[in-house]
């Protein structure tokens, strides 16, 4: 460690980040992964079933009791899965428009991880210096909803890209859903920050810490951001750029082997992203009620971390839970709830927190 | 590192100035899609000036506004409309000449202004927070800020007022 | 009792009888004719069951067929009837409204009890009423077929009839829904082989004796018999007398059950898979009307056709077995060149180019009366362009006096028509092979014959520059051919033939033809075209339509005129 | 026709605002998930299936094969009303002709040279089972079949012969030829039946 904290302080810093960058992305990639197992596990213990129980390595068969348990647990299935992603044919149509068709997803699943970068996962590590948070943006909030409103570039031009209509309807209601609901999820959050004055993720942090949870005071913009956040990550019930009953699965419907798991990582990257904005926004980030200060040691940095991603977590499970609660939302349903109901309600939840802060807080 | 932040310029600013001409001028495709691509990608790399100019806030709202609404409002029109690719048509000479007077008053103004302008402090107040800017806003562009937001009010009311059938 | 009566009589419609007489079937009034042709064609009073024939109504029969002599064994045409009743003033008794009063027929010793009479052998009589759908009728029927069922071993499933089987129809239709029988039927013989081509199985006999009276007096072989008695009852062959003639087969068309059974197509196919085509036997100059029976490209069998002007409901034995050749695994199926497989573009390029160029006289062409008119109109087109001398080859046989005739050539009237052969086929062949043998003749069209057979030995067709054959099956000159066209059977084309008594009649495809074979017709035209310039048309109705134009002797007839059983040229 | 007018039950406030209906479907969701996440103690409820095989009830309509009697003789006898019957076309028969090999039974004359069923092509209806007169053919209880090649999946006689196994029935062709002896009228003379009749 000492030669690490006798480096230039620039060289540390961009060694630092470099790591933060690689273990955030490693993180998040083996969060896909696995939160895919527990959406099927999830959905099958929901519908009576067994889910995902067979795949396993060859080896895992001689490990005595823990493999079989294992396997059952269907622990051994991402791996499966990735590697068949790998290795599926990757077909492109002849009558795609073939740069469009390459680009999309690479442009669907790099918004997601941009995301990530200004998100406070944890309050220190090591030295009170090694902030864990890959860049603490003055602006975070608004470079974050910048980088999401590029994620829809994505979906839109992987429908256009396949030149067929069902893809093509997709990509027009994911532009237009992806538009109304961005600014009812800006306008939910816009509130927050007349709150804590402030559009550093840290700082809001730092806020909760001592000012309490912001899902206390500002509940109906945590409800608004949610169901936002849904319909910007196009889940259920909210996932009309793609249901499979109406658009054989919409945008992605021409894609197949590593150009679809794309598509598939950034939606899952989407959910993390999103439940960590949930986390950070609403439900003080790393800190819980009694611990609130940046931590000192090595320990209490890793403690913080885990409390993030405890919260992460939950959120995670609660997005699959309400794909298989929900029958799918009718289009004309989805632009009324966000126009008609969200966008009032947030201007009014502004307004209110506005005069609170004016009157009450000087 | 002056020279690391000069590079970036450059590269950020040629990035620009070519999505630019691509947008409007594309050699190889007449796409309208390409065209909106290339208007996003242009958007994105004047955010990336911005930032060089430490304007965050401006960079993040350019960004979240102009690539992540109006053009994909954009995108969403054309695709809905089904504009095919525009036919090459011939150059009119009347209209390649008012156009080139057009562009060159439009530059002579701009150097003359540049010529006659004072740099200001490299380091702007604006630099990065919000709050300053806000507070500027809010003071001495008072009366501006209001005007515009009535006026995009006014749009907004017509807008309405033109989409409702039942209205008319 | 002659059997010429069965063949066709060229005069064969006689003036309709003046005298009528009315009768009523199922109440509805008819005027039926006072006397019918017989099964002789001679006329005899009416029958009840040709009245209601006449009247619309079909009354179930068995034994009864309308080319055989009236047996009236089968009691299947009972019916109830009526006459009008006569006052004991010898005056017909008359109901409140006017109208005569009927008395149905009833048991003398048992008035209650409606009496039947058998349809086909009871004559009408004025005034009479016939009630065929009555319920006394139909409980008669119900009661015959379950009499004739009785010791019927219900053996469908290995029934070669199953399908055109009367028994099953009227059953179906008239019979009882179930079985009252639970005695042990009489079993008799089964798969008794009654003859070289036919199958009795005894159990099924219903015994209406249709084939022993063919047998005696259509084709005047006194073969078959009744034996035993009661119960035991069976056909038999007498014993020392072969039932081998040479229209055996017709028994199984006749037996309305399957206790007659072809050998050939004994348990070939169920006949209710069989396509069928109407088409004509080419065995012989009689031209007997045949259906097709094919399934899937694959001909079954040939079963004749009812056509009073030519064979009656009849044919031989030897024509209706005259199939098998069709399917032969050495049929030709490639257009060869020099021995060499090529394709119809290119074969039909050089004979075309070949013969443009032909001096007049250099040609010679070997037709067959086996072609159809349409090809001999082709060919003959070809000859007059090309000054070629043409001619066919004779094939004679034996008469038999029924159907069978001498000319064993089904067209020689085409070839004669079209002009193919001169008044006696086959005098210009000598005159060919001298021509061959001077070094004139050059180039020789063969069309489904062997010349080698009539005096153009394979060391004279060595000598020509281009000998084209077509035919079906190879021999001797196909093997000499330059160039060699693979035709097509008569089942795989349609066209026309012209019989030995002048009756034109068409046939039909029921297959397609093996590999790259074509219907002759088809070719001939691309090569006159080739060759002596466009037909203007395309059709086979076109081509006959303009053949018949062009040649007196047709006629003048159209297509459409040419009915399915054909029409009689005047020759 | 009669149109009966439904209401449409006007929604309150509280229900509109979806909350009744999210609490819910979360109530329907947890109570499936707690009944079969194993981690709360559950076993599974589903049937496992390459390990265990599910009863096929009595009745159903699996693979059609055809059966021997109880002599082990082919009870078919090539009517091809199957054949004709069959509406995807996935029976095809080929009759013995008349010099075919004669029937395993004495009596019934006839049995098929091939018989071929296209299991690819089976939608198993069940059509063939009910038209058959001579119950030689029967709808099994397979219900998974598997082949790799196209020619793999059409059935031979052989095949079907094998997989249905033997059917106890009425024997009514060795029943007639019984009869037949014992009436001795007329001798049954095939080499097959005096040994049947034995």
């Amino acid at each position: 460690m000492d030669f690490l904290q006798n480096l230039d302080p620039t060289v540390q810093f961009i060694l630092f980040s470099v790591v933060k960058i690689g273990v955030v992305f490693g993180v998040t990639m083996s969060f896909v992964a696995y939160s895919v197992l527990v959406e099927r596990k999830v959905s099958a213990w929901i519908q009576d079933r067994v889910g995902p129980n067979r795949t396993a390595p060859p080896m895992a068969q001689f490990v005595p009791i823990l493999g079989p348990f294992l396997t059952r647990l269907g622990i051994f299935q991402p791996m499966a899965d990735g590697l068949k992603f790998l290795l599926k044919e990757d077909f492109t149509p002849s009558y795609v428009r073939k740069v469009y068709f390459w680009i999309a997803p690479a442009i669907a699943v790099i918004p997601a991880f941009l995301t990530l970068a200004v998100i406070p996962f944890g309050s220190t590590l090591g030295n009170p210096g090694n902030k864990m948070v890959i860049a603490d943006l003055d602006v975070g909030i608004l470079y974050t909803f910048g980088i999401v409103s590029l994620g829809v570039y994505g979906i839109v031009l992987a429908g256009y890209a396949a030149n067929s209509k069902y893809p093509f309807l997709g990509g027009i209601r994911s532009s237009a859903q992806m538009i109304s609901y961005e600014i009812a999820m800006g306008m939910s959050v816009v509130s927050v920050f007349l709150l804590v004055g402030d559009l550093n993720l840290s700082k809001v942090i730092e806020y909760q810490a001592h000012g309490g949870w912001l899902v206390f005071k500002q509940p109906l913009a945590f409800f608004i951001f949610l169901v936002a956040a849904f319909a910007e990550t196009n889940r259920l019930p909210f996932d009309l750029p793609e249901s499979e009953s109406e658009l054989v699965g919409g945008y992605h419907t021409e894609y197949s082997s590593m150009k679809f798991a794309l598509f598939f990582l950034g939606e899952y990257a989407n959910m993390i992203a999103s439940s960590a904005m949930m986390v950070t926004l609403f439900f003080g980030g790393w800190t819980l009620p009694f611990i609130g200060d940046p931590a000192s040691g090595l320990l209490g940095g890793l403690l913080h971390i885990g409390i993030f991603v405890a919260k992460m977590c939950a959120f995670m499970v609660l997005f699959i839970w309400v794909r298989w609660m929900f029958p799918r939302f009718r289009y004309d349903q989805l632009m009324d709830l966000g126009w008609r109901r969200f966008i009032p309600l947030a201007l009014a939840n502004i307004l209110v927190t506005a005069l609170v802060v004016a009157f009450v807080n000087r | 590192m002056p020279e690391f932040t000069d590079l970036l310029f450059y590269a950020f600013a040629g990035l620009t100035l070519l999505c630019g001409f691509l947008c409007v001028a594309n050699p190889l495709s007449r796409n309208p899609v390409t065209s909106a691509m290339f208007l996003v990608l242009t958007i994105i790399s004047m955010a990336g000036l911005f930032v060089l100019l430490h304007a965050f806030f401006l960079a993040a709202v350019q960004v979240l506004v102009y690539a992540g609404a109006v053009m994909v409002l954009f995108l969403f029109v054309i695709m809905l409309l089904n504009i095919k690719e525009e036919e090459r048509r011939k150059m009119n000479i009347a209209a390649v000449g008012v156009g080139a007077v057009a562009v060159a008053t439009l530059a002579g103004i701009l150097v003359r202004a540049l010529w006659h302008a004072t740099p200001l402090a490299t380091t702007a107040t604006v630099e990065g927070s919000t709050r300053t800017l806000g507070r500027i806003l809010f003071t001495r562009y008072l009366l501006p800020f209001e005007v515009l937001s009535v006026l995009l009010l006014v749009a907004m009311v017509g807008v309405i007022l033109l989409s409702r059938k039942e209205l008319k | 009792m002659s059997a010429t009566a069965t063949l066709p009589a060229p005069a064969a419609v006689p003036p309709p009888p003046p005298e009528t007489v009315t009768v009523k079937v199922n109440g509805k009034t008819v005027q039926v004719p006072k006397t019918m042709p017989n099964w002789q064609g001679k006329p005899e009073p009416t029958t009840m069951l040709q009245a209601a024939r006449v009247a619309g109504v079909e009354i179930p029969h068995y034994c009864y067929h309308d080319k055989l002599p009236v047996a009236g064994n089968c009691r299947m045409c009972l019916v109830e009837c009526g006459t009008p009743m006569m006052g004991p003033d010898r005056k017909p008794v008359l109901n409140e409204d006017g109208t005569p009063k009927i008395a149905r027929s009833v048991l003398p010793y048992e008035p209650g009890t409606p009496r039947g009479v058998i349809a086909c052998a009871t004559p009408i009589s004025p005034g009479m009423e016939i009630y065929a759908d009555s319920p006394a009728t139909h409980q008669m029927r119900e009661a015959v077929l379950e009499s004739l069922l009785i010791n019927h071993p219900l053996d469908c499933p290995i029934c070669d009839q199953a399908g055109e089987c009367k028994l099953q129809e009227y059953s179906v239709e008239h019979g009882q829904a179930e079985s009252r029988f639970v005695e042990a039927k009489v079993h008799k013989p089964k798969a008794v082989d009654l003859g070289p081509r036919i199958i009795l199985d005894d159990e099924r006999c219903i015994l209406c004796t249709r084939c022993i009276r063919f047998t005696k007096d259509i084709v005047n072989d006194d073969a078959l018999g009744i034996v035993n008695r009661g119960s035991y009852n069976t056909i038999s062959a007498f014993p020392g007398k072969a039932f081998d003639n040479n229209y055996t087969l017709n028994t199984v068309d006749l037996c309305p059950v399957g206790a007659l059974t072809s050998k050939d197509f004994r348990f070939k196919m169920r006949v209710w898979f069989l396509k069928e085509t109407s088409s004509v036997c080419t065995s012989c100059g009689t031209g007997c009307n045949i259906t097709v029976g094919a399934r899937e490209g694959v001909i079954h069998r040939f079963e004749p056709r009812s056509n009073d002007a030519v064979n009656g409901p009849w044919m031989c034995d030897s024509g209706r077995l005259n199939y098998k050749w069709i399917g032969r695994a050495d049929r030709l199926r490639e257009v060869r060149i020099g021995g060499r497989r090529s394709n119809w573009s290119t074969a039909l390029r050089e004979i075309s180019g070949k013969l443009s160029t032909a001096p007049a006289g250099s040609v010679a062409i070997v037709a067959s009366a086996r072609q159809t008119n349409e090809e001999l109109y082709l060919l003959k087109r070809l000859a007059t362009r090309l000054g070629a001398i043409t001619d066919s080859i004779v094939r004679e046989g034996e008469a038999d006096g029924l159907l069978v005739s001498a000319d064993r050539n089904p067209n020689s009237n085409g070839v004669r028509l079209t002009g193919m052969a001169y008044t006696e086929a086959g005098i210009q062949l000598p005159k060919i092979a001298a021509g061959i043998a001077a070094g004139t003749i050059r180039s020789l069209i063969v069309f489904g014959e062997d010349v080698t057979a009539h005096g153009l030995d394979a060391g004279l067709l060595a000598k020509l520059d281009l000998l084209v054959v077509s035919d079906v099956l190879p021999n001797p000159t196909t093997e000499a051919a330059t160039h060699l066209l693979p035709g097509a059977a008569p089942v795989e084309k349609r066209g026309t033939l012209v019989n030995t008594k002048g009756r034109l009649q068409k046939f039909n495809k029921a297959v397609e033809a093996p590999g790259d074979a074509r219907p002759e017709v088809e070719f001939l035209q691309e090569l006159v075209e080739a060759v002596a310039g466009p037909i203007g048309t395309a059709t086979i109705e076109g081509l006959f339509n303009r053949m018949t134009a062009e040649i007196a002797g047709f006629g003048g007839v159209q297509w459409a005129a040419v009915g399915d059983t054909g029409i009689t040229l005047s020759l | 026709m009669s149109t009966k007018v439904v209401e449409r039950k006007p929604l309150t406030a509280w229900e509109r605002s979806y909350v009744p209906s999210i609490l819910g479907g979360l109530g329907v969701t947890w109570k499936h998930f707690k009944r079969t996440a194993p981690f709360l103690g559950n076993k599974p409820i589903t049937m496992e299936y390459p390990e265990q095989k599910w009863v096929v009830p009595e009745g159903y309509r699996g693979a059609p094969y055809l059966v021997k009697d109880q002599d082990g003789a082919t009870k078919c006898v090539s009517c091809q009303l199957c054949e004709f019957v069959c509406p995807p076309k996935a029976i095809r028969i080929t009759p013995p002709g008349a010099e075919g090999q004669p029937a395993d039974r004495a009596n019934a004359e006839k049995m098929p040279l091939e018989f071929e069923i296209n299991m690819l092509r089976c939608i198993f209806c069940g059509l063939c089972q009910e038209v058959c007169p001579e119950e030689a053919i029967f709808l099994q209880k397979d219900y998974s079949l598997t082949g790799v090649s196209r020619e793999e999946m059409v059935y031979d006689k052989e095949k079907l012969l094998k997989l249905g196994g033997t059917h106890a029935g009425v024997q009514k062709w060795k029943h007639k030829l019984e009869e037949a002896a014992e009436q001795e009228t007329f001798p049954v003379e095939t080499a097959a039946a005096t040994e049947a009749t034995k």
